[in-house]
């Protein structure tokens, strides 16, 4: 299973940045091993963030998102104490979820 | 819940299947746009995405560094205050494939994402906003990729 | 050839040296600072500093035991304020250690691995990428603390004075040393900034930066696989993980930076 | 191309007879204990072998926080002068968009590379110096070459009155250690880094008046 990731969710007026850190290699599938041979693409391909339980976000990926991506953005209204999960789904069907607390 | 066993034995399978098609993965995900991820223009990539023919607008905003010490991770935003935004997407005009990342917005997010892209070589990025009514609204910026290091 | 042409040649090489240097660095200073600073925010080396930090109270190995009790220098269990003290004397290895090597002592000595087996696992691989985790979680418990290593232990003297040599030792094909490029003040390559490593470089900087997570290739940098690298750019044959020179360089290095404040885990391009 | 290897002892014998090197016992212990601590830390891997760490004469006189004696850096020089090769047939420039893509080239020669042979090596130019005006990323540990054949009055690489220049320039890139017994560059040419007709091709981008780096 994938590791954790980092989220850090702080509350400023109205608002809350949200700033997540997932570990990923984001393989672009257009390298090759030492041998010469391809590696194969492998890389994040949805990203889903919900705020107390409802989804606020939405992405889809390619893989020249960068190695270990970092993805930052704002949620309306939400306040310390509320929940911020993030989850992810790869290529390859492998999948992790994390939740922060808003600070 | 699989163990790490398992799924070391998934993914060599999947990775097998890859070797042996030699295609683009197959998508886990039916919502994931294929055909917008394999354009090679970022006209091709939203029109694939359902949009029309792109025009420069000064509403939305592209950030990023003028010069990236490293290709393999460069800082970009895609951002707009325009109502209606349905998506926003982040594009590397010389990467192989053009599209990097789509955001769908919801009222309850700003239009307003970060995330770092690879980047081949210096390239103009763009950041283009998918309007609700079909338009396709985009900012440029040229970022140029430095080689760094002993190079060794 | 004569003496004189060389004088003379010496000469038109020596009017020209200073002219040009400064045209178009100067946007290319600002745009490099400007990049790196907005990778600041959101340094992927936090997700190996969570990986140390948990593997470090797991009990593991053939004893199934914690490193808990881990002397890092400063007592068993004290992790705070332990990096910016290392390397340092150890009297049970009756050894001058760096961090990595004392590491791989406590997983020995308290969990029973076997640290030979992990010396020469790659980095990035098996014990080899716990290690650096636990060494990236380590280093970050002493953030914002200044370099302060010991040098009461006459091994740590030495250990110095060994450090020191092997820094400005010459070798390979291309002649070169650590000084060739660390010993001077504002010098680059390409665009990276070359500290001076035989000074105290300022805060955060050299010593005081690494472990760092390299944004080139995406991996977490121990100051083993630094120095691994810089031999391997050196030209140099290859330096065994823990071996008595790369440990005598930290302390070199350690030494030289004493009162620089510690930013490891660093990014690094 | 022939590497003198010297015993640390010899060579502390060395400095203390020709330069009268005031050193301590105790610190020419430490330099013998040094270098011992080297050859037990290093280990073979690849094309990069633990004889590397054997030095020549000049490795070792420039292996202290302080410079040789005047003594033992022009007999470095000496040496370096008298094993200057010149080009066969006098073939000093080549073609300098080949030695633009050397200059830019910084691989070679590590452990990770599979071969030692000239061909697969790069200049590593623009690791330490600035040359042409287009590449903006380059190092400042050695002098800008930018208009180096222009400032030097370089208007046709063939003239009699061009030869002085062209044949520093072959020396300096052959073996810096000509003109400079602690030079940082590489003996390119003496320790075989590049072969003649790369080092030509490196001269053209410096002399040649087509070069951008002269335009």
């Amino acid at each position: 299973m994938a590791d954790p990731m980092r989220i850090r969710a702080q509350a400023a007026g109205d608002k809350t940045t949200v700033r997540v850190l997932m570990s990923h290699e984001m393989e672009t599938g257009q390298r090759k091993d030492s041998a010469g041979k391809p590696i194969p693409a492998w890389f994040i391909q949805e990203v889903t963030t919900a705020h107390n339980g409802k989804t606020v976000m939405t992405a889809q990926w390619g893989p020249s998102v960068a190695k270990n991506p970092f993805l930052q953005f704002n949620v309306k209204g939400a306040k310390a104490g509320d929940k911020i999960t993030v989850s992810w789904v790869d290529n390859k069907g492998d999948k992790r979820t994390d939740e922060a607390t808003v600070s | 819940m699989q163990t790490r066993r398992e799924m070391l034995a998934h993914s060599a399978t999947v990775a097998g299947l890859l070797a042996t098609a030699g295609l683009l993965p197959q998508t886990a995900l039916a919502a994931w746009p294929q055909a917008a991820f394999e354009a090679k223009t970022m006209a091709d990539a939203a029109k694939a995405l359902g949009g029309g023919a792109p025009a420069p607008s000064g509403d939305v905003t592209i950030t990023g560094p003028d010069i990236a010490e490293n290709g393999a991770v460069v800082p970009v935003g895609a951002a707009t205050t325009l109502p209606g935004v349905k998506q926003l997407l982040l594009l590397v005009e010389k990467n192989p494939s053009v599209l990097a990342a789509v955001f769908n917005v919801t009222d309850a997010v700003e239009a307003n994402f970060n995330t770092r892209v690879k980047m081949g070589q210096s390239s103009n990025v763009y950041a283009v906003a998918m309007m609700a009514d079909g338009k396709v609204l985009y900012a440029q910026k040229e970022i140029k990729v430095t080689l760094g290091g002993c190079g060794g | 050839m004569t003496k004189q042409r060389f004088t003379l040649a010496a000469a038109a090489v020596l009017a020209l040296a200073a002219t040009n240097a400064a045209w178009a660095q100067k946007s290319a200073a600002d745009g490099i600072a400007e990049y790196r600073k907005m990778l600041e925010d959101g340094n992927p080396a936090e997700l190996f500093e969570a990986k140390g930090a948990e593997l470090w109270v797991t009990k593991r190995g053939p004893k199934n035991v914690s490193l808990a009790q881990c002397d890092l220098g400063k007592g068993p269990g004290v992790v705070k304020g332990a990096f910016v003290e290392l390397p340092r004397y150890f009297a049970d290895t009756k050894k001058v250690q760096d961090l990595e090597s004392r590491l791989v002592s406590c997983m020995e000595m308290l969990q029973g691995f076997n640290a030979a087996e992990i010396a020469k696992t790659p980095f990035g691989r098996g014990e080899m990428a716990n290690v650096t985790a636990m060494a990236t979680w380590i280093a970050a418990e002493s953030r914002g603390m200044r370099f302060n290593l010991p040098q009461g232990h006459a091994e740590e003297n030495h250990s110095y004075e060994i450090g020191k040599r092997a820094f400005f030792y010459r070798g390979g094909p291309m002649d070169f040393s650590c000084a060739s490029c660390h010993s001077v003040d504002g010098q680059r390559i390409r665009l990276q900034d070359l500290p001076n490593l035989t000074k105290n470089p300022g805060d955060g900087i050299g010593f005081a930066a690494w472990p760092a997570y390299r944004v080139s290739n995406g991996q977490m940098w121990s100051m083993q696989l630094r120095l691994n690298d810089c031999f391997r750019q050196q030209r140099f044959p290859y330096p065994g993980f823990g071996s008595e020179a790369t440990v005598a360089l930290g302390t070199y290095m350690g030494v030289n930076a004493k009162g620089a404040e510690s930013i490891a885990p660093a990014i690094k391009r | 191309m022939k590497k003198e290897t010297f015993t640390f002892a010899a060579l502390g014998a060395a400095l203390l007879a020709v330069a009268g090197c005031a050193s301590t016992p105790s610190s020419s212990d430490l330099d013998r204990e040094a270098a011992a601590v080297m050859k037990a830390s290093f280990r073979d891997q690849g094309i990069a072998k633990t004889d590397r760490l054997n030095q020549d004469l000049g490795q070792a006189a420039c292996s202290s926080d302080k410079p040789p004696s005047d003594a033992v850096a022009q007999q470095v020089m000496d040496q370096a002068r008298a094993a200057v090769k010149w080009p066969a047939g006098g073939q000093y420039i080549g073609d300098w968009r080949e030695g633009e893509k050397l200059a830019q080239n910084g691989r070679g020669m590590t452990w990770t590379d599979a071969s030692a042979a000239a061909k697969d090596n790069g200049g590593s130019c623009y690791n330490c110096h600035q040359i042409g005006k287009a590449e903006i990323s380059y190092g400042t540990i050695g002098p800008s070459l930018y208009n180096y054949g222009k400032n030097r009055g370089v208007t046709d690489v063939a003239a009699p009155t061009a030869q002085p220049i062209v044949e520093y320039t072959w020396m300096k890139i052959w073996n810096g250690k000509t003109y400079n017994a602690c030079s940082n560059m590489p003996r390119f040419g003496h320790m075989g880094l590049l072969d003649e007709k790369q080092i030509a091709n490196v001269m053209a981008l410096l002399l040649d008046p087509k070069s951008p780096v002269n335009q």
